[in-house]
Order: structure tokens, then C-alpha cells, then sequence
């Protein structure tokens, strides 16, 4: 089916990884035999052969432009012999073997804006996605709302002590390709207004496959000006926007209701307690760029809750399980309501089915 | 009311360029230096601080010759306003295994993306790949060509296998329990044709994580989350856990009290650690990881089914295989995947992800199917209700059978 | 084959004579030596433990004048074979509160059961009332007549309120946080209407424990439990504490180290509560009687929705009020009842119970309607999905407003 | 509407309790201080008055005729005053003040073929339900199982030491009148075998209610023979006989499939675990009357599992929740099968989420 006649390469696959490993990695590639952190965002791992590798941790906003990228790669030619690497939480890491460089690496990256820090029990970079960037589905700004967050928080990142491990994600809506459904605190945007039906769906969607999308059944087929659409029972919509995921011509986004929400207590690492979901803690915050000020501090005031109170290497689930969630809005101030409420379909299973109660 | 970032400047943009975090606004206006894509990205952007709203449309199918993933088509909904993003594109490049690089590597990748697109990138997107955030359709083919001339390919976009990726895992960290960066690359050149070519009922990701710590997410975030682990005991050097006592570590409070299954014994001088009930969870390893290491007889339990809220409710993935052997050529889990992809191909309805069809169907049934033997680990716990389909029974004529 | 229980005795219902446990056997054969309802009971029941099934059919609407409930019909299916048990319906005969006797009260009971009926009992059903097993319809009548005379009345069955019960409670146990007695002999006389009368959408259940050792498994068993419970502190005898541990009781692993919260701690001399963070689960008080007790200010926990598997799965109940004093005349108890029946009933289908209905409509929307204030204790923990019915929502013309 | 002329009572409700207390409860009503333990079957409630009361607990088979009942009245008149009451768990117990009583009336009590015991530690008696005596519902006898699982279990009511408290359960049908969905351990009574169809059904259902009885929508409207009835998809059925009892035209019972099922580990106290649903463990044991020898020995095989590896006060459930799932499987020997895997509405949160896992 090629239209082209020059030779067209497919298929070949990401570049083997060996070739971008340095060689103290190559060498001790499975033997290393331990790691040390030895100061904010360093830390050293040592091999069995006592080979040294040290790590310097970069602070990035992930949305970057090749210059920076460019940058980035000056850097590790001077310290690191070209070679470095990013994380699952989009920070950069040099690799280098001489502990001499450390420093001025350090002051080179600060020179140019990017914070070391983020490992340890830290604060580290908070994972999220397009927003109003480059996403059609967006409820708010991603890049927007995490620069403000992270801003706020910037202290915990470079090194101010806390419990243990606390991990932010934000998805800009239900998506959730953040996957902010398994963290210590998610910041969630949401749709509130049920889509608006444009005229001419029918030329762009298949009316049944938009009827079987909707998880609660409140799109019915319709005629609207003698042309097939459909009709929304607002009553039954809770705004997932899986509708417009299949169909264009039912727009969610809405400026005067769209906003964020927060969740809170989630985790993915085996450690001490399973991995779990996060869990509502506020409903509905207002978008409100560019600052965010509402969603910044309800962040840090639960940031602060948890530093107060937690014990060492607990996780905000971990510190909620064993205050009980009363004690967590007791102790936020975050007003309990209705929404907090699961209503979905396991609902039932998260109503308290015991007297195991923390009487006042 | 403040500019609305047409001609006027980004006023609202601006005050994200302060406060000590990197600003992608900044990253944004050098771009905006030389081209006038970066521009209009920055006036949409302002426009939408202003509107609280975005500005994208839903994207057309765009890609390039013989994919049918790797390229998310995007349109601004104010084409005429902003001719140079009319077209947005984002290309996801699939970056090596664990994302290391040379600078040469990424020089090669700017290069690339300056003379075919925005200059703009998410060093990585969630998933894992390079975005290369914005270019035209006529682009896409072009930048396509030159990025496989070095070296690199598209990643996965749409139904069908998901860029995989892992954690730095044996490159650099001492609790690899497998070699995540060796498997996921076999993995993906394996499935090169399944990345490339949508043919799935819905997407399809894994994550290989080398221990319990599970430093990628895989739980949450992969339909098959590939998590290492060992069967044997905890390596123990006792004067490194005496170390650790004097150097500060309340080894009673901070470590065994926090053991999920309390197997773990700390008498002031010795550190005992009953190995049967040890779940693997890592938290005492992780505590003194000059004093602890994983066991040396190492694997990895598969789990299956994790997804995002859309529809059915957010899934963590569950065990499917408590303990495999991971080592070259992987057959044992390219089989298993590959029977699990029959029965999802199969059987899985249009955007029904792997876990949703468990669910559907049953995870006993679904066990038959792809031929794996139930075992009590795949549970956290028998079924509480009393509605079982039983499958087998006597017929009037045949007492003796059945059963 | 063996005899099948026609005329040739009763050879398997007599292995179940054998053994020290009291047999139901030797119980049917007292009846049958006076009675040929016993004689043929026990030839329907040899039958039945031959052909391993049972020989009942569905019930028919029998009754006693005015009454709905209180009497469950049964037909035996082979009429003209045991002509003698062709009706054998029972009665559920209201229970004292505490299930109290004076013997004379029993001997009167057993005086009208063998005037009107096979002289068998249950003592008693599993919900509480008085079971008498086994009557013909024209006895259903005389039989309530003389119960009556005596101070006996039906209790429920049927789309009713059913019979109320409790625990032992102040009577017997030192632990009864308030007069579960009282209580339910008080619910029981201002709800004889609805006991007896089925008007519900299905049956209603209502438990009374005493505390949260739960004694009548209300929270399983009712679709109202009430469970009474403290909000004080937990009463210390230090003196007997240490009689305790020297008795025998290691105190750290068997009473601190289970305590679910961990909110006890005993240094070898002095037993520290911190009473804030007790969930009040009774073990600590359950394992030193004599030196703990619960707090002063005492009251119950409310909660909704037990009920068995048919249809949507079995519940156990959940916090509907975590603390509620109860004190004669228990109006704010009445209240809620009633605001609940009145919800349940206008929007309850039929044969839903209680919980199913909560469930179904959401417990935000229920506390909205019977009027009660949301509150953390009611959950286990907030939700996990992201579905939420947000009920305000501005329009374009009034901003400032909703929310 | 009355009929008769005569003046009918009704509406009365039951007799008041207190007519029925004894006088030293009376005084002490509410007052107790605490109480001991002073042998199997024998405990003893002190009041703050310092007045004793002596409890006597006895076994029941509950199912009993009115020469059992006067006998016992004629033993409460004899040691008691004529006071006694029955427990929850459908246990006789007798209430004494003279100390001097208690072994008299013991032996009165085993003459008549009733042991003493329960108390404390111990298994008591076990709730259940009609069964094959009165029931239309019943897969399986009640009162006759319960009996050989008593005759079996008969030292652990008597005295013989057990960790905890173990609770059994017996329902003969889906319908779970026992409640026996929460108890240490339950014996369930199952149909494995869809409703079979009789002729003339329309004469006694509804059919739109019997259709909408099933919760699998297995059961559909159809014409047989020219008249309304159902058809069943019986790959569909999960035999609950729901629709059995709205619709007496489909029996469920069949002597070759029906049988019993052990469920573990659940409880309804709120002593130290919330209460909790018992687990299933046997999917199927065959009915084998008289005596049910595979129910007996699966019942003693997991009551000896628990016994020989519980701590004390240590629940079922409890038990297993700290030794896991695989290693009760292991340990009673009961094979893993796909029965025991959840498959109805909630069965995904049964699935083990979580890599925190005992190898090997
Ligand atoms: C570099 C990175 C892997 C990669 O391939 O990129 C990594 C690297 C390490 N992780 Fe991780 N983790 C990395 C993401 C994660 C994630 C995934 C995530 O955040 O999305 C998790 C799961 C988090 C969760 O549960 O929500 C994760 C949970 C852990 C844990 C368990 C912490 C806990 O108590 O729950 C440890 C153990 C510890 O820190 O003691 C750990 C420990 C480590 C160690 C110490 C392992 C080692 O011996 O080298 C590494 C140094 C880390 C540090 O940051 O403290 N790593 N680690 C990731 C760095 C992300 C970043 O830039 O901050
Ligand atoms: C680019 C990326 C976000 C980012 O900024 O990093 C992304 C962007 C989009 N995701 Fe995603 N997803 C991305 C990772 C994820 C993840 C996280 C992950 O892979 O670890 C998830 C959650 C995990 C999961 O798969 O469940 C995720 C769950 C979704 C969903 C919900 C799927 C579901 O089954 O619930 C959708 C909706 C859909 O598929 O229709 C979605 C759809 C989309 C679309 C294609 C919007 C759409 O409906 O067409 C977004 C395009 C944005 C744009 O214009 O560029 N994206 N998406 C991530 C991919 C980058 C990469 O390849 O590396
Ligand atoms: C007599 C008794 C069993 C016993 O031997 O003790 C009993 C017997 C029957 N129950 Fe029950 N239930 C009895 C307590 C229970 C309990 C336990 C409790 O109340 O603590 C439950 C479980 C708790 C609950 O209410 O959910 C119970 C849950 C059911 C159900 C399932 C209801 C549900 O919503 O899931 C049914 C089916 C129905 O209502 O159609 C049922 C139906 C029946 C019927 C009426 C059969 C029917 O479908 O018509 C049985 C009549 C048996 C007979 O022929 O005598 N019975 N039933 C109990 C009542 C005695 C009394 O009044 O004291
Ligand atoms: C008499 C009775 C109440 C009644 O009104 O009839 C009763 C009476 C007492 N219970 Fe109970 N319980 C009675 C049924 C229950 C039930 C309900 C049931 O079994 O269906 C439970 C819940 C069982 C469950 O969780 O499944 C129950 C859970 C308890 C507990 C908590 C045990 C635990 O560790 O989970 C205690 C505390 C203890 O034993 O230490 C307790 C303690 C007591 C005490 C010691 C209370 C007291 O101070 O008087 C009483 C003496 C008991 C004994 O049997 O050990 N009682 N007790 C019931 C006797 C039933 C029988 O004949 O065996
Ligand atoms: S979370 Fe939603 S808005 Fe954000 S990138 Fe993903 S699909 Fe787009
Ligand atoms: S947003 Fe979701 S709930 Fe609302 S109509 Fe669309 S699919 Fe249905
Ligand atoms: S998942 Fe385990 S092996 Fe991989 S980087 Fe994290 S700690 Fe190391
Ligand atoms: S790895 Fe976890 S479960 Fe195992 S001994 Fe250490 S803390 Fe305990
Ligand atoms: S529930 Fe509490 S108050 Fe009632 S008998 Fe049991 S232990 Fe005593
Ligand atoms: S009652 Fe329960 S929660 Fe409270 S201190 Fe005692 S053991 Fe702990
Ligand atoms: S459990 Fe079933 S068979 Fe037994 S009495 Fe109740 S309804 Fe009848
Ligand atoms: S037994 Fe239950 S599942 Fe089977 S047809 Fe009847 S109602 Fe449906």
C-alpha cells in the first residue's frame, strides 16, 4: 500500500537502552549493592565492586522547549560524560562518578532555574498532563495549577523535612491521564455542567454509541429538528464526559462551572499498607487562574495536617487510617458534605458497617 | 477587564513566570522567541487563563503511513484567530527503555523537532513516551522519516499496546528483582507490530516495576503491571542493622511496628525476620538498605487490570501470576500475554479494557479461558455471597457422576 | 433400600437420637406418642431423609382476623398420605422483651399450644418470637383467642415490622449502656399497628444490643441496629488491673496489642487509655471485667440496613446516628423511625428493604430526606470515584451565585 | 369487620418483661458490677449491692414439644423460684441466687439429656432454621445437621478450651434465616440446579414479577402450550430461588443436586475486627442424612485449624486475616477452586490488589 518508492523504515522500535547507559552503570549493571542519600536530591549508589554512582536530581516542568532540553545535554557533557536520564515523575537525573562535580552541576542548575531535590522522603514533582495546552477535554490547566503547587511547596521539594514519601498528581479531568487516582493528595479537574447538545451531531457520531456510553444511562435518542440526536436527562448526569470522549458534538467544558477537586490518601508502593485509591477530601474548587490561590492552599493546609501528625515513613492513608477521617476534617477543617459520599456503584461498601466509632 | 492576549501581551501567563518552580510559560516564550507557533500558543493559552476554558478540538484521525497510533490530532477551535496552531499535533516517540539518554540522543531528537515541529516537548508523557507537543499534518510524515532514520520509532496511541515502559530498575538500583529494562525492551521490539497498528478493543499498557516499591506506578496505572519480588528469605547483615540502631533508626517503632504481617523481630542485637509470612512489601529494606536485601531466588508477580475511572470505576491491577521466573526470551510471559490478548480480542466489547472484561466475566471463568490454574494468592479473599454458578450437576440418570 | 418412613418406624430420624447433644427427635417422639400430628410429622421427616428433600409447599394467606402477620401457612405436599399435617402452619407468638420466663408463663403457653396445635415449639425463631409449630387453619383463631386472654399477641411476618428483640442487657450484664428492655418492649407496644399489619414495602427489622459486643448480632441481623455505646471515658480500677496481670493476664499481648486503634498501653503498673482515640470495641473491658467498665455517658449507635443475600447481596447495617441518648420516651427514636418508614415507604419498591432502598438512591439523598445532617462517622471513608451529582451549577446570567 | 360479636383483644403486644424478672434482678436492674466465669456453663453477675446472681446455661435443640418446656419450668419452680430465660443463641438458662443450687440443678439438667456449657470460650449453640421439619425452601434438613455438628462438637460447649469465641450457623436455603452470613463458621444449604418450570403457571404468578425476581435476568416471558409462562437460561441461573419464592410453580428443590456449603471466618461483634461476612470455604458437600459425616468432619477439620493456630481471643476471621487465605487452604487441606472466587456484583474488590503476597 506504500505510495512512496524510497525505502521507508517501520517498526524498529525505541533505541536499545545499553547504548545510553554510562559505563560505571554497564559495569555494575545488577550488582549494585546499596544507596545512601547524601544531601537533597543526591545520593549515591554503590556497587559490589565499590564502584561509586551519584545521582543529582533536577527539578522540571516537563512541558520544556528544545532549548532547555539542549541545555539539559551541555550539562551532562561537562559533568557526566553526555549521559543522563528522567524519571517517572518527569525530573532529570545526571549521572556521575565524580563526586567533585556535584556542586558546581548543582549551581549550574539552579543557575538556570531547576531546583535540586525530590528525593528521599520528599515532595518530588507532581505528575500530570496537557490541560488547556494541548487537550480538548481539559476542566482547568495542568502545567498551570502544578507550577503554582509546586511553587508553593518548593521548600519540601529541596529539602524541608517531612514523614515520609508525599506524591501529588493532577489530571485536567476525569481521564485522569495523570493517573491521580493512587496518590497522597490529587488534584482533580472536573466538569459540573452536563454537555450541551450541538446542532448536526448526527454527522459526526453514531447516535447508539453515544446512548451506550453513558455509565448512569441518561442519554436517550432523540429528533431535533427532524434530524437523529439525542436528549440528556440532567437529573442522571454526574459530568464524566465520557460521552464527549466518543462525541464531539457534546462539548462539557463550561467556564463558569468547570473547577478542581482534591483527593487525598492514596498510594501505588507495596510498602507497609497495599496500594489504594485516593479518596475525596474537597469537591469543588473555582478555576482560578492564573494563580489558583484557593487550590494552593488547600494543598498546603493538608500538606501541613499531615507534617503535624504523621509518624515517620507514614503516608497520608496510612496517617488518615489511623486518626480515622473524622479527625482528618477535624483537623483541616474541610467541611464534611454530601458529595464526600460515595453514590457509584460500590457505594455501599463504603458506609461505616460497624460501632467502631471515635465518640467526640 | 485585563488584555484578553491577542496583541496585548500574556499578562496572566506572566505571573506564572515567578516563584522558584521551572515555569513552562518561560519554556514557552523561548520557543515564542523564534517562531510564531510558539506565539500563538502563548496568545491561545492567555486567551484561555482569561475564558477559563481550553480551546482545542476533539482531534481528527491523523498519522503516519501504515500506523495507526503514535499521533494524537489536535485543531484549535479558533482556526481563523490562530492559523499557525490551527493544526497541533503531538507525535509520541517511544523513548528507550528506563529513559536514559545521551546528550547526543536528545541533540538529535531537538534537531528533529526544530526543523518539523514546535520545538515544544513533555519529557515524558504519563505513559511514558516523548511527546513532541505540536506540529501541522503535512509534518507528520516528514518528521516520522527522520526519526526512524535515527533510531527512533512511534509509540502507542489509541486501542492498542501502549508504550511500555519501567523503572531504572538493574541500571541503578540494588532491589531489582528482574531486569525491567531488558524485558521491556524485548517486550516492545516483540510487539512492534501490536504498538503500531490499533486492532485491540481498547488500550492495552504495561509497566514493569523491578520490586514492591513499584517506582512506576505500574499497579494503578498498566493493564499488566509486572512487579518483582523474591521467594526466599531477606538478606540480612546484622552489623549494618546495628549500625543503623546506633546511628539513630528506633528499629522496634519505625520497622517492625510497621511490618504488615509483624514477622519482623528486633531484640537489640539481632534482627529476626520470619520469612514465611514476610509479604515482600519492602518497608524494612527500604528502611536500612545497607542492612537488607531482597532474597536471591527473585521473579515477579504479574498483575492484570488497572485503569483510569472511565467507566466502570478505577481499577488497581491483581494477581494473576504470584511468582514467575523472568529471564530471556520471556516466553513464558509473551505466551501469557498473547492469551490474554485472544480472549480480550475475542471477547472484550469496542473500549472495554482488559480489567472491565475480568470483571464481566468473571475471574474464574476468564482463568479457564486463558488457561491459568486458580490459586488462593489471586484473591484477598473467597467470595462473601452465595451465588455460585455451579457448573456441574446430576441429571436424574447419572447419580455417580457429575461432580 | 431401607423403609421410607411409611408404617415401618423411623430407622434414620433414629441415628439422630444417639449422642449427647438434645435431640429434636426424641422431642417430635414425646408429641407422637400423644398426638398423630407427631406421628406424622415424624413419618413426613423419615420420608423426607430418604428422598433427601423436603415435602412443603408454599404457603397460602391464613391468618387471624384483622392480622396480616404473625402466622406463616404451610401445606404439606402429599395431603392424602399425611392427612394429619396436611395444614401445619405456625404462629410467631411476641416474646417477652429478654426473652424472661416465669414458669407459669411457659406452662400456660405449653397449656393453649396443646389445646390448639401439635404441642411443638421453637424457643425460640430466629428473629425472637415464640415459634408454635404446627397447627390447622380452623385452630389459627381459638388459638390467638387464648393467647390474648393470657397477655400473648402475634408478632410479625410478612411486609411488617417484625417482632423487636434484644439483648439480656441491664437486667443481666454490667455492660448495657442503656435499657435495652425498655427500649424494645416500648418500640414493640407503640408500633403494634405496623407489627401486625403489613404495609411496608417488606419486612422491617429492629435489634437492641446493649453494647458494641452486639449479644443479639443486630448489626447483621436488623435492618435497624442499636448499639449502645459511650462517650466518655473508659472506667479504670487500677487495682484490679493488677490483679488481672496477676492472675495470669498478660495484658500487653493479649489486651493492649489487640486493641484495633492502639490506644492502650500498660507499663507493668498502670493501664493508660487514651480514650480520644478508642473506638470503644469492648475487647479491653471484655478481657478484665472486673477492672474496666465503659464510660458514664451512655447512649447507643444507630444504625441502618442488615438484611441476608436475597437479592442484592447481603448487608450489615451502617452508622445512621453515631450517638443518640435513650431515654424514655425515646421520641427522638420514634421520630426517625418514622421519618425512615415514611421515605422507605413513598419510594421503596416492593420487596426492598431498607438498605437496598439507601443503596439504591444514594445515602446523601436518604440523609436529605429523613433530615439528617451528613457526618464522617457514617462512612468508612470517603469516595474513590470521581462521579459526582454536583446539584448546583451556575448559569451565564448569575454568576455569584449557587454553590 | 369483625364477625363474631364477641369482645377480641388484640393489638396487646407482648407481656411486659418485668412481670417476668426475677426479684433479684429486679433490684439490681441495671446496677450489675461484673461477673466471672466460675465453670463451664456457670457464671456468676455481682451488682454494686454486692448481691450475686448465678447463671446456669444449658443446651437446647430449640426445635422442642411442651413436655420438654414443662420440664424445664418444673426446674426453674425447683432451684429458681420459677424464673429462667433463654439466650440469642436459643440456649435455657437458669437464674439462681442460692450458689447451693447450681450442681443440683446440673444434674437435673444432664439427666434430662441437657449439658451445660457455652459460657465464655466456647462454642455455643448453633442458630438456625426450619429444614426439611417446616420449611417449603429448604436444600438441606436443619435441625438434623445441627444436631450431628453439636454430637461432634459436644466438648467445646462442655469446657474443653478453645482461643475465642467460635460461633456456627445453619440456613437451609439462600434465604439465610439463620443469618448465618457472619459466623465464625456457616452451613449453608444450596440448590445446584435452575427452578424447574410447572404447568399452569400463569394460574399463580405474575409473570412480569417472576421475571423481574431474578437477579441475573435469567428467567424470560414465553408462551408453552399456549399459555403465558417463563423460560430460564439456565447458563444464566446461580440458584438463589429467588424466583421460587415469589412463584410457587418453580420448585428448586432436587434430591440429587441439593447439599451444603461452608462459609468461615465472619462475625458480628465489634470486639477488636469489625464485623464482618463469613467467607465461602466448601463450595459443595453432598446431603448424606442421617448423620452428614462429610459436614461433621469439614466442620471439626476447620474448628481444629483454628484451635491449633489461634491466639488467643483470636476470631476465625481473625485468625486468617493474620496467617492469609493460602495458608488456611493449606492447612485444612481444602482445595482452591474457582467456586470460591467472587463472581457477583462486588467481586472485583475481592480480587488481591496488591503485590504484598507470601511466596513461595
Ligand atoms: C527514580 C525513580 C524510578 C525511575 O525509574 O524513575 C525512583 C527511584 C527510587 N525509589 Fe522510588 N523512584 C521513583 C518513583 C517512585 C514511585 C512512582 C511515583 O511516584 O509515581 C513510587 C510509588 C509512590 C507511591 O506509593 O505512591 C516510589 C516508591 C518508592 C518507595 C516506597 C515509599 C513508601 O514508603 O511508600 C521507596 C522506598 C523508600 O523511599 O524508602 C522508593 C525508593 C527508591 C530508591 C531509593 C530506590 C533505589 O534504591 O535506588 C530510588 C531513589 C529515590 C528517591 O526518589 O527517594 N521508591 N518511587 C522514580 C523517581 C521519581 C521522582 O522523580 O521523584
Ligand atoms: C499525553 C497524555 C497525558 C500527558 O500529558 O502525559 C495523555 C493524553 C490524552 N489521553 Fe490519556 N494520556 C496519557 C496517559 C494516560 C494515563 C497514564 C498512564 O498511561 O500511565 C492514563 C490512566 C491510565 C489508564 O490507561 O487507565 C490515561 C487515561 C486516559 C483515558 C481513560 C481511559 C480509561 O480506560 O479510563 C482516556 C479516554 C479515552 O481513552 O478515550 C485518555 C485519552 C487521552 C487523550 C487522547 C484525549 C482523548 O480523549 O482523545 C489525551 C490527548 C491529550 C492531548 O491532546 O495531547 N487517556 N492516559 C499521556 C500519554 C503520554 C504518553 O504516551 O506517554
Ligand atoms: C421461622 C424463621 C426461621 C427459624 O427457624 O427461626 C424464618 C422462616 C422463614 N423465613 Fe426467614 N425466618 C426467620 C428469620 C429470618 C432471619 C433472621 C432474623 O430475623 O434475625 C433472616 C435474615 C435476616 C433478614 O431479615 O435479612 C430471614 C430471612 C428471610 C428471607 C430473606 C429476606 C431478605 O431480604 O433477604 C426470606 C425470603 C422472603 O422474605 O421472601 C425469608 C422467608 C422465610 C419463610 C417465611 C419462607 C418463605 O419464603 O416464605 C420461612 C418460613 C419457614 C417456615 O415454614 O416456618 N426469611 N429470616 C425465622 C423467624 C422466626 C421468628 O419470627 O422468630
Ligand atoms: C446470653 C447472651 C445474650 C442474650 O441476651 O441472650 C450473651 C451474654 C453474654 N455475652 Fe455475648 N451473649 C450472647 C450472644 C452473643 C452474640 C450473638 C450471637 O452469638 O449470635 C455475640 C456476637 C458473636 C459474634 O461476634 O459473632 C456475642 C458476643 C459477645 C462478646 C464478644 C466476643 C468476641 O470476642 O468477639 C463478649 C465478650 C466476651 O465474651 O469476652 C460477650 C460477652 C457476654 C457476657 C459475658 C456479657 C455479660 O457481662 O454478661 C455474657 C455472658 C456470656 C457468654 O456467653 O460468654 N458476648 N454474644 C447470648 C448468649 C448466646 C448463647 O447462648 O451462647
Ligand atoms: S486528563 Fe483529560 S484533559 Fe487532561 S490530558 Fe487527559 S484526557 Fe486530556
Ligand atoms: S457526562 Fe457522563 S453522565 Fe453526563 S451524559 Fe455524558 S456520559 Fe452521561
Ligand atoms: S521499583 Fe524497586 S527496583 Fe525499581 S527503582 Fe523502585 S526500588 Fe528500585
Ligand atoms: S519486607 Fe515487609 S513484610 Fe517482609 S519483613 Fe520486611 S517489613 Fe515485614
Ligand atoms: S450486648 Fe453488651 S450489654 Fe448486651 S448482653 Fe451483650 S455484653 Fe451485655
Ligand atoms: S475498648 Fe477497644 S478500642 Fe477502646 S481501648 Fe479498649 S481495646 Fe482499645
Ligand atoms: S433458610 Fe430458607 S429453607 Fe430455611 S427456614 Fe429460611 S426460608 Fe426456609
Ligand atoms: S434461581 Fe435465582 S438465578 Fe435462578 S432463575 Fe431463579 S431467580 Fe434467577
Amino acid at each position: 500500500m506504500a505510495t512512496a518508492m524510497e525505502p521507508r523504515k517501520t517498526d524498529i522500535g525505541p533505541p536499545h537502552y545499553e547504548k545510553f547507559l554510562p559505563p560505571i552503570i554497564k559495569q555494575n549493571y545488577g550488582k549494585w549493592k546499596y544507596h545512601e542519600i547524601l544531601k537533597p536530591g543526591v545520593m549515591v549508589h554503590v556497587g559490589e565492586s565499590g564502584d561509586k554512582l551519584f545521582t543529582v536530581r533536577a527539578a522540571s516542568p516537563r512541558l520544556m522547549g528544545t532549548p532547555k532540553i539542549r541545555k539539559f545535554a551541555e550539562l551532562a557533557d561537562k559533568y557526566c560524560g553526555g549521559y543522563l536520564r528522567f524519571t517517572s515523575r518527569n525530573n532529570v537525573e545526571f549521572l556521575l562518578t565524580d563526586e567533585a562535580n556535584i556542586d558546581p552541576l548543582i549551581a549550574d542548575l539552579q543557575g538556570l532555574g531547576h531546583a535540586v531535590g525530590g528525593i528521599g522522603n520528599a515532595i518530588s514533582n507532581i505528575v500530570h498532563t496537557q490541560g488547556w495546552v494541548h487537550c480538548h477535554s481539559a476542566a482547568t490547566d495542568a502545567s498551570g495549577v502544578v507550577k503554582c503547587v509546586m511553587d508553593d511547596l518548593h521548600d519540601y521539594f529541596t529539602g524541608k523535612e517531612i514523614p515520609g514519601k508525599l506524591r501529588i498528581a493532577l489530571a485536567c479531568c476525569l481521564n485522569m491521564c495523570g493517573a491521580v487516582h493512587c496518590s497522597d493528595i490529587a488534584i482533580l479537574g472536573i466538569h459540573r455542567r452536563p454537555p450541551k447538545i450541538q446542532g448536526g451531531l448526527h454527522k459526526v457520531c453514531e447516535v447508539p454509541n453515544v446512548v451506550a456510553s453513558c455509565p448512569t444511562a441518561a442519554i436517550r435518542p432523540a429528533t431535533v429538528d427532524g434530524a437523529q440526536s439525542v436528549e440528556i436527562d440532567e437529573e442522571n448526569c454526574m459530568f464524566c464526559a465520557n460521552c464527549f470522549s466518543v462525541c464531539p458534538a457534546l462539548p462539557m467544558a463550561d467556564a463558569l462551572n468547570d473547577g478542581l477537586s482534591i483527593w487525598v490518601g492514596g498510594k501505588v508502593s507495596n510498602a507497609r499498607a497495599e496500594p489504594r485509591f485516593s479518596k475525596l477530601a474537597i469537591p469543588f474548587l473555582p478555576n482560578n487562574p492564573p494563580r489558583w490561590p484557593e487550590v494552593t492552599d488547600a494543598v498546603r493546609n493538608i500538606v501541613e495536617v499531615w507534617i503535624d501528625g504523621a509518624r515517620k515513613y507514614e503516608r497520608m492513608g496510612e496517617f488518615i487510617d489511623r486518626i480515622g477521617w473524622p479527625k482528618f476534617f477535624k483537623l483541616t477543617g474541610i467541611e464534611f458534605q454530601k458529595e464526600h459520599i460515595d453514590d457509584f456503584k460500590y457505594a455501599g461498601l463504603t458506609y461505616k458497617r460497624s460501632a467502631q466509632i471515635r465518640h467526640p | 477587564m485585563a488584555d484578553s492576549g491577542g496583541n496585548g501581551g500574556t499578562p496572566m501567563l506572566d505571573e506564572l513566570e515567578k516563584g522558584p518552580w521551572p515555569s513552562f510559560v518561560t519554556e514557552i516564550k523561548e520557543i515564542a522567541k523564534d517562531k510564531d507557533v510558539g506565539k500563538a500558543l502563548l496568545a491561545l493559552l492567555e486567551r484561555s487563563y482569561h475564558e477559563k476554558i481550553g480551546h482545542w478540538k476533539h482531534g481528527g484521525i491523523v498519522g503516519v503511513l501504515g500506523y495507526g497510533g503514535g499521533v494524537i490530532g489536535r485543531y484549535s477551535d479558533l482556526p481563523d484567530e490562530f492559523p499557525d496552531i490551527a493544526h497541533f499535533h503531538t507525535l509520541r516517540v517511544n523513548m528507550p527503555s528506563g529513559w536514559f539518554y545521551t546528550s547526543d540522543a536528545l541533540r538529535t531528537i531537538c534537531d528533529i523537532w526544530d526543523r518539523h515541529g514546535s520545538g515544544l516537548t513533555n519529557m515524558h508523557g504519563s505513559t511514558g513516551d516523548i511527546i513532541l507537543l505540536g506540529t501541522t499534518t503535512d509534518e507528520l510524515e516528514p518528521t516520522f522519516k527522520e526519526l526512524t532514520d535515527s533510531g527512533f520509532d512511534l509509540g502507542g496511541s489509541g486501542s492498542d499496546l501502549r508504550t511500555p515502559s519501567c523503572c531504572v530498575g538493574p541500571a541503578r538500583c540494588e532491589w531489582a528483582c528482574y531486569d525491567t529494562l531488558n524485558l521491556t525492551n524485548d517486550l516492545t521490539q516483540h510487539f512492534q507490530d501490536e504498538l503500531h497498528r490499533p486492532a485491540f478493543p481498547y488500550k492495552y499498557k504495561i509497566k514493569a516495576a523491578g520490586c514492591p516499591n513499584d517506582c512506576v506506578a505500574s499497579v494503578a496505572r498498566a493493564d499488566m503491571s509486572i512487579i518483582g519480588t523474591w521467594r526466599d528469605e531477606i538478606q540480612i547483615d546484622q552489623a549494618e542493622v546495628k549500625a543503623a540502631a546506633a546511628d539513630g533508626l528506633n528499629i522496634e517503632r519505625d520497622v517492625c511496628s510497621r511490618c504488615p504481617t509483624k514477622c519482623i523481630e528486633w531484640d537489640g542485637s539481632t534482627l529476626e525476620i520470619d520469612d514465611v509470612n514476610c509479604v515482600k512489601c519492602m518497608h524494612c529494606i527500604n528502611a536500612m538498605p545497607k542492612a537488607l536485601r531482597p532474597g536471591k531466588d527473585r521473579g515477579a508477580t504479574i498483575l492484570l487490570g488497572a485503569k483510569a475511572p472511565i467507566v466502570e470505576g478505577a481499577m488497581l491491577s491483581s494477581v494473576l501470576v504470584p511468582f514467575m521466573k523472568l529471564e530471556e526470551p520471556y516466553d513464558d510471559l509473551k505466551d501469557l500475554i498473547e492469551r490474554i490478548w485472544d480472549f480480550w480480542g475475542e471477547h472484550g466489547k469496542n473500549r472495554e479494557r482488559v480489567g472491565e472484561l475480568i470483571q464481566r466475566v468473571g475471574l474464574g471463568n476468564f482463568l479457564e479461558a486463558i488457561e491459568v490454574e486458580p490459586v488462593p494468592e489471586m484473591i484477598a479473599h473467597p467470595r462473601e455471597n452465595p451465588y455460585v454458578f455451579y457448573e456441574e450437576y446430576y441429571e436424574e440418570d447419572d447419580e455417580g457422576e457429575g461432580e
